[in-house]
């Protein structure tokens, strides 16, 4: 009985810590079809915003919350401003300027930080069920991932921001025709996605050590999550992280952690064989 | 067939080198070149740069106490960026292009065995200074890391009888890790324990939330964890947040190595039970001056740790064979080093065994307190019986090959 | 147009053996094999992501593959011969179901570009968990993280113990890319070529004139993944060792690089980016002022910025200009839609 | 009475909820000249894209010569012999008029063939002058008839064309017209149009869609007139 109540929540850990992964590559992917490959990067940058915050002796909450979202935000402002609003419109020709960019911050990282591991524990406690010892943070987590795709639906759907967004995601010429400047749009857009991969990097950090090439474990799963969630920005999200992180933890629990990360990676291929325009081209279409 | 071949090889690179280098080989005469090729940048750069730090410091010791054979030791230094395909590049030219006398470098094994075979074919001496899974076995090697079983035989039975006979093993999956998780098996059987599980994971995997639930239901007595790297070491962090350090404990012979111990929090790492050749809390003289001169030199000490000791350690046992052989000719130096020699070094007394290759050392049972690795007990002059078991060079000269050490 | 075919080969060949009598002079024969291997890795995904439009993220899958298939057959065969040949044609056939698998699902672009993510990552993780005792292909340990190491390099075919190595290896690895640059310039050359070309232009209009789309370009990733098995072959028998680096994602990055600083859409291109930028970052160890992989990633960011073709292309242009319009010679500007397509 | 070389049965396509192709029977008889109508949305290209492969219908069935070509990739039905032009110019705009025909050519033909072939049709389509120029720089008009010159090269039995006026000049489609009456000769041809000048200038027999269904299909005269389709269709104009 025990067994089986943790085996749920390390499954909706899984899932909830792919939603954070991806949330930020989400909202940059849906709304500007730009696949930014340094969003790995974007969230080591929040981890040590995190770490470097909470060693000056700010609250970690208030560090991991606040302060690496917006560091990471303003650093992904920047470099809208500075390569990608060039490449709009050039899929791949951002991915590669991305890419590049990644290795940039990896190198800036090592530079400042060093390569040795660096972490800060984390804030809450463990606590039992029957004879088992659950990591408390796991639940903090859920949480915050459950708040996060409440807040993004209730922005989308209850906002005047979120009407323009939601237009330029069906029509990108859709928000330019009601009189808002597209490049303003994708600078916000851009600001908030960065935001995002801060917020998730920040929250992993206290979980798993953290170094500058931390951001590469990270991307491969976003980007995946990211791709075969298809079209829509929430139902696609959490389509596809659901999916993932239920087949990954099956084949943990089952086998081992290298078979479910193996499993999720499969499961992607088939996936996308099955539905090449992602899970959201055939089921949940139109929404949000 | 090998012998045929290295016979080919070698004089073809002689030829090789000496034609194109005469000159430069000619003018250089007056300083002793000691090749140093080291991963200073990339993912291994942690355990990289102080090695590189030692190596220094031990250069800069030599040449203070008037050189080797009346002349200075100069360092040819490559780094090579945790790429493999530049470990072979760099080894080129360090033995074909700078002809260094020595080389010493390498960290992680697959590094090891790409260059391990140039420098037998130009006949340049290599020295390893990492803690490794054992088993190499080659006339022009030495090796002055400690050995799984040279850990694994004393920390096991330390272990168990603080805890309990139910063991559970978290290793690493590769080589190292492999081989370790086999001794420590045998080792908590020949103590009269029993070992419930193995499991393995790649160097990549940091999320080890379902193994901790894993490992409580087989509810070991002690876990023991060879874990290797930055990602492994969040196994240590996300054990404590569940809470379980206060439950079950924790031996390794790995958490340290990079000074690991310093990252986790007390509260994370304290109780952590490990076995090294080397700990900065060591008090002994020789620990007390290393650390002062080290200070001196880079500002501060956190830097130190066990494979930086080692490479320190590798340096002045190679000086000590140099003046001992009175020459840098290849053969004279390996019977000087042969000839059972040993240096007292910021980790106690070191020798070398002639029929490995490898060190003799002192190993310490320690436990993590405050960020610090407390000595707890201290056993002399470990031998490396696992290679013993599998190698032997004064019989077997021409001997070339990593044995897959049966157990 | 086959006096022109007669000439580029003429030209290709005499430049060629310029270039190969020249270099040693210059960097040792070593560092320069392993240059030209990475021009060969470059070359082959030029060939696929150039001509054939396939902007494949898994190049270093097929590398690494080949790599393998050559280390483990080596050690089981004691000889060279087989091993080469089976690193090419595995690889190939490696790629040839992966690329049916794709191409007939008419997957294209971000999801091609996930898929063989994918693949490279599924790869790298299995050989990365190969270090127990019981994964052994016939004599051959994988030896997980720590590689393969010690198996039979390059051997005269036929007698195992006549070693090719130092500047005899470098002569027939240069020997060896001038082959498979020219095949690829007969292949480009040819109707297929002309095909995939037209292919990688617009797709539906090629399969409403009647072209298998689907299998054409499986053919061309084949073709793309044997020269890339070949190159690790090769790179294997240079290394002595073979370890999962080969498969990682990094490598796979380093491949697109070359291509996009060298110029895609030329055959020249991707090997001079990859010989360049492998000479550079062999520089940059002997340094230790800037970090190694922010020096990489800028050159990326520039190049895309303010040089997207490339620099054989950039320099093409430079020359035309210099000399004149008396070239007749379309310029290569064909690659804009390949790449944002 | 001739043979039928196009023939749907109960060919019905959904998307989702919506029916955008409602059982539709259609037949074509050999070097008939059929055009296709309806307003926006009535269905007309999404039955061209069921025809033509490029779509995999829902239901029902394509027939081409008696052959059931239902759920052929768009390479299959073309390799029968069907020339197949799509609604936007869909051509390679790196590559120069010459090779865009001569790679529609090779398809069927060896390279020295499909070289002579290229050649005519370029001196057909009076293409000569801009033979060596690159698709992409073309003006609309031209980029039209270089597709055409694609489809007409491989002299296919039955040519499929989505909207070939569109957009272009009266003098274009003057050319238009003639071309496709010089295709009729050998060839069946199905038009989809929105153009009701152009339609009327080549079309006999004339298929009206309205909402995925088949509303009529008569003389190009009568459908004209016909009350209904003036109200679905032309209606809004008059």
């Amino acid at each position: 009985m025990d067994i089986s109540f943790v085996i749920l929540v390390e499954m909706l850990y899984a899932i909830a810590s792919l939603v954070l992964i991806s949330a930020g590559l989400a909202v940059v992917f849906g709304m500007m079809k730009v696949i930014n490959l340094a969003h790995g990067e974007f969230m080591m940058m929040g981890g040590y915003a995190t770490i470097t915050a909470v060693q000056l002796g700010v609250n970690v909450f208030i560090a991991m919350l606040i302060v690496a979202p917006l560091v990471v935000g303003v650093i992904g402002l920047i470099v809208e401003r500075l390569v990608i609003r060039h490449l709009y419109g050039r899929l791949v020709d951002t991915m590669l300027a991305t890419w590049g960019l990644s290795l940039v911050f990896i190198g800036l990282a090592t530079m400042i930080f060093g390569n040795t591991t660096t972490g800060i524990s984390t804030p809450i406690p463990g606590f039992a069920v029957g004879d088992y010892q659950i990591n408390g943070y796991n639940f903090f987590i859920i949480v915050v991932a459950i708040l996060l795709v409440v807040l993004m639906y209730a922005v989308l759907k209850g906002t005047r921001a979120g009407l323009i967004a939601r237009g330029t995601m069906q029509r990108s010429d859709m928000a330019a025709a009601l009189g808002y400047s597209p490049d303003r749009i994708y600078m916000a857009t851009f600001f908030c996605g960065s935001a995002l991969s801060g917020l998730a990097g920040a929250i992993l950090a206290p979980l798993v050590g953290l170094v500058p090439t931390s951001g590469g474990a990270y991307i491969a799963k976003a980007f995946i999550t990211v791709i075969a969630g298809g079209p829509s920005l929430i139902a696609g999200l959490v389509s596809s992280a659901t999916s993932f992180g239920f087949v990954s933890q099956v084949f943990t629990f089952a086998i081992s952690p290298v078979i479910g990360e193996v499993a999720l990676l499969v499961a992607a291929v088939i996936l996308l064989r099955l539905m090449p325009q992602g899970i959201t081209s055939r089921f949940f279409k139109g929404k949000l | 067939m090998s012998l045929k071949r290295r016979e080919f090889l070698g004089a073809g690179a002689a030829a090789l080198a000496t034609a194109s280098l005469l000159p430069r080989a000619a003018l250089a005469a007056d300083t002793i070149k000691l090749g140093s090729i080291l991963d200073t940048s990339g993912i291994f750069d942690a355990y990289g740069k102080p090695m590189d730090q030692a190596t220094r410091l031990a250069v800069a010791d030599i040449n203070a106490a008037g050189g080797l054979l009346g002349r200075q030791v100069e360092i040819i230094d490559y780094d090579t960026q945790s790429d493999m395909a530049l470990y072979s590049q760099y080894a080129q030219k360090l033995t074909r292009q700078d002809r260094v006398d020595v080389v010493h470098g390498g960290i992680l094994s697959a590094s090891r065995e790409a260059i391990r075979q140039t420098m037998r074919k130009t006949d340049t001496l290599y020295f390893y200074n990492v803690q490794y899974e054992g088993g190499v076995c080659d006339r022009n090697i030495f090796v002055t890391g400690v050995t799984p079983t040279q850990q694994v035989e004393v920390l096991v039975p330390y272990a168990m009888k603080k805890s309990g006979p139910k063991v559970y093993i978290l290793a690493a999956d590769y080589n190292y890790g492999q081989i370790t998780a086999r001794w420590i098996q045998k080792f908590v059987e020949e103590n009269g324990g029993e070992v419930v599980a193995t499991d393995f994971f790649p160097l990549d995997v940091s999320d080890f939330g379902s193994t901790i639930t894993k490992i409580q239901q087989a509810s070991p007595d002690l876990v023991v964890a060879p874990l290797v790297g930055g990602a492994h070491l969040s196994f240590f962090r996300q054990w404590a947040a569940a809470g379980m350090n206060t439950k079950i404990p924790l031996a390794s012979t790995t958490m340290g190595v990079g000074n690991e111990h310093k990252v986790l929090t007390s509260a994370e790492g304290d109780g952590i039970m490990v076995a090294y050749n080397y700990s900065q809390e060591l008090d002994t003289p020789e620990n007390k001056a290393f650390k002062e001169k080290w200070k001196a030199a880079y500002g501060d000490t956190t830097g130190i740790h066990e494979l930086a000791v080692s490479t320190y350690q590798g340096i002045m046992l190679w000086a000590e064979g140099v003046k001992k052989a009175g020459s840098l000719e290849h053969d004279a130096v390996v019977e000087a080093l042969e000839s059972g020699i040993s240096i007292v070094g910021p980790a106690g007394n070191i020798a070398i065994d002639p029929q490995t290759h490898h060190a003799i050392l002192d190993v310490h049972i320690m436990e993590v307190e405050d960020q610090k690795m407390k000595v707890v007990e201290t056993l002399n002059q470990v031998a490396p019986v696992d290679t013993q078991a599998v190698c032997n060079l004064q019989e077997n000269p021409d001997d070339n090959m990593q044995y897959e050490i049966e157990i | 147009m086959d006096r022109s075919a007669v000439r580029d080969v003429i030209v290709t060949l005499v430049v060629s053996a310029i270039l190969i009598g020249v270099m040693p002079m210059l960097i040792s024969t070593y560092t320069l094999t392993v240059l030209i291997i990475y021009g060969m890795l470059g070359l082959s995904l030029g060939l696929i992501w150039g001509f054939g439009g396939i902007l494949c993220f898994g190049q270093a899958a097929f590398f690494g593959l080949g790599a393998y298939v050559y280390a483990i057959s080596a050690v089981n065969v004691g000889e060279s011969t087989l091993p080469m040949i089976l690193a090419v044609l595995l690889t190939a056939g490696f790629a040839a179901l992966l690329g049916a698998m794709m191409f007939y699902g008419r997957l294209t672009d971000v999801y091609l570009g996930v898929i063989t993510l994918v693949v490279t990552l599924i790869l790298f993780k299995f050989i990365n968990s190969t270090a127990g005792p019981q994964y052994v292909i016939g004599k051959a340990r994988m030896g997980g993280f720590n590689g393969i190491p010690g198996f039979q390099t390059l051997n005269v075919p036929g007698d195992p113990g006549a070693y090719i190595w130092g500047d005899a290896y470098y002569y027939v690895c240069a020997v060896a890319l001038i082959i498979v640059y020219l095949l690829v310039t007969w292949l480009l050359r040819s109707s297929f070529g002309r095909i995939a070309i037209g292919i990688r232009e617009n797709e539906t209009r090629m399969a409403l004139i009647g072209y298998d789309v689907a299998a054409r370009k499986t053919v061309l990733f084949a073709a793309g993944a044997g020269i890339a098995g070949l190159a690790g072959a090769l790179y294997a028998s240079w290394a002595e060792i073979v370890t999962p680096t080969l498969f990682s994602l990094g490598q796979s990055a380093e491949i697109i690089i070359w291509c996009i600083v060298g110029g895609l859409g030329t055959r020249l291109g991707p090997i001079v980016g990859a010989a360049g930028l492998a000479y550079l970052k062999f520089l940059l160890g002997q340094q230790s002022m800037i970090d190694n992989t922010l020096i990489m990633g800028l050159v990326l960011v520039i190049f895309v910025l303010f040089l997207p073709r490339g620099l054989v292309p950039a320099i093409g242009a430079l020359w035309q200009v210099s000399v004149g319009h008396k070239v007749r010679r379309r310029p290569a500007r064909r690659m804009r839609r390949a790449r944002n397509g | 009475m001739a043979e039928t070389v196009l023939e749907t049965s109960g060919l019905t396509m959904r998307f989702g909820g919506v029916v955008a192709s409602d059982n539709v029977n259609f037949k074509l008889k050999h070097r008939e000249l059929r055009c296709l109508i309806g307003p926006n949305g009535a269905g007309k290209s999404t039955f061209f894209k069921c025809v033509t492969g490029l779509l995999t219908p829902s239901d029902g069935h394509v027939f081409m010569r008696g052959q059931d070509v239902t759920g052929w990739m768009p390479h299959q039905v073309a390799s029968l012999g069907v020339g197949i032009k799509t609604q936007t110019p869909n051509v390679m705009d790196a590559l120069s008029v010459h090779e865009n025909i001569w790679l529609a050519a090779r398809r069927f033909f060896d390279p020295a063939e499909a070289r002579a072939r290229t050649g005519d049709v370029i001196d057909r389509l009076s293409l000569g002058p801009i033979a060596r120029t690159d698709l992409g720089q073309l003006a609309h008009g031209e980029r039209q008839r270089v597709e055409l010159g694609l489809v007409i090269v491989t002299d296919p039995w039955l040519v499929l064309l989505d909207e070939p006026a569109a957009g272009m000049s009266a003098e274009d489609v003057d050319r238009m017209t003639e071309i496709i009456h010089d295709i009729t000769r050998s060839a069946s041809v199905v038009i989809v149009e929105h153009d009701m000048q152009f339609i009327r200038s080549i079309a006999e027999t004339v298929t009206v869609f309205h909402q995925g269904r088949v509303l009529m299909e008569d003389h190009v005269d009568r459908v004209m007139t016909d009350e209904t389709v003036r109200r679905v269709y032309l209606g809004k104009k008059a």
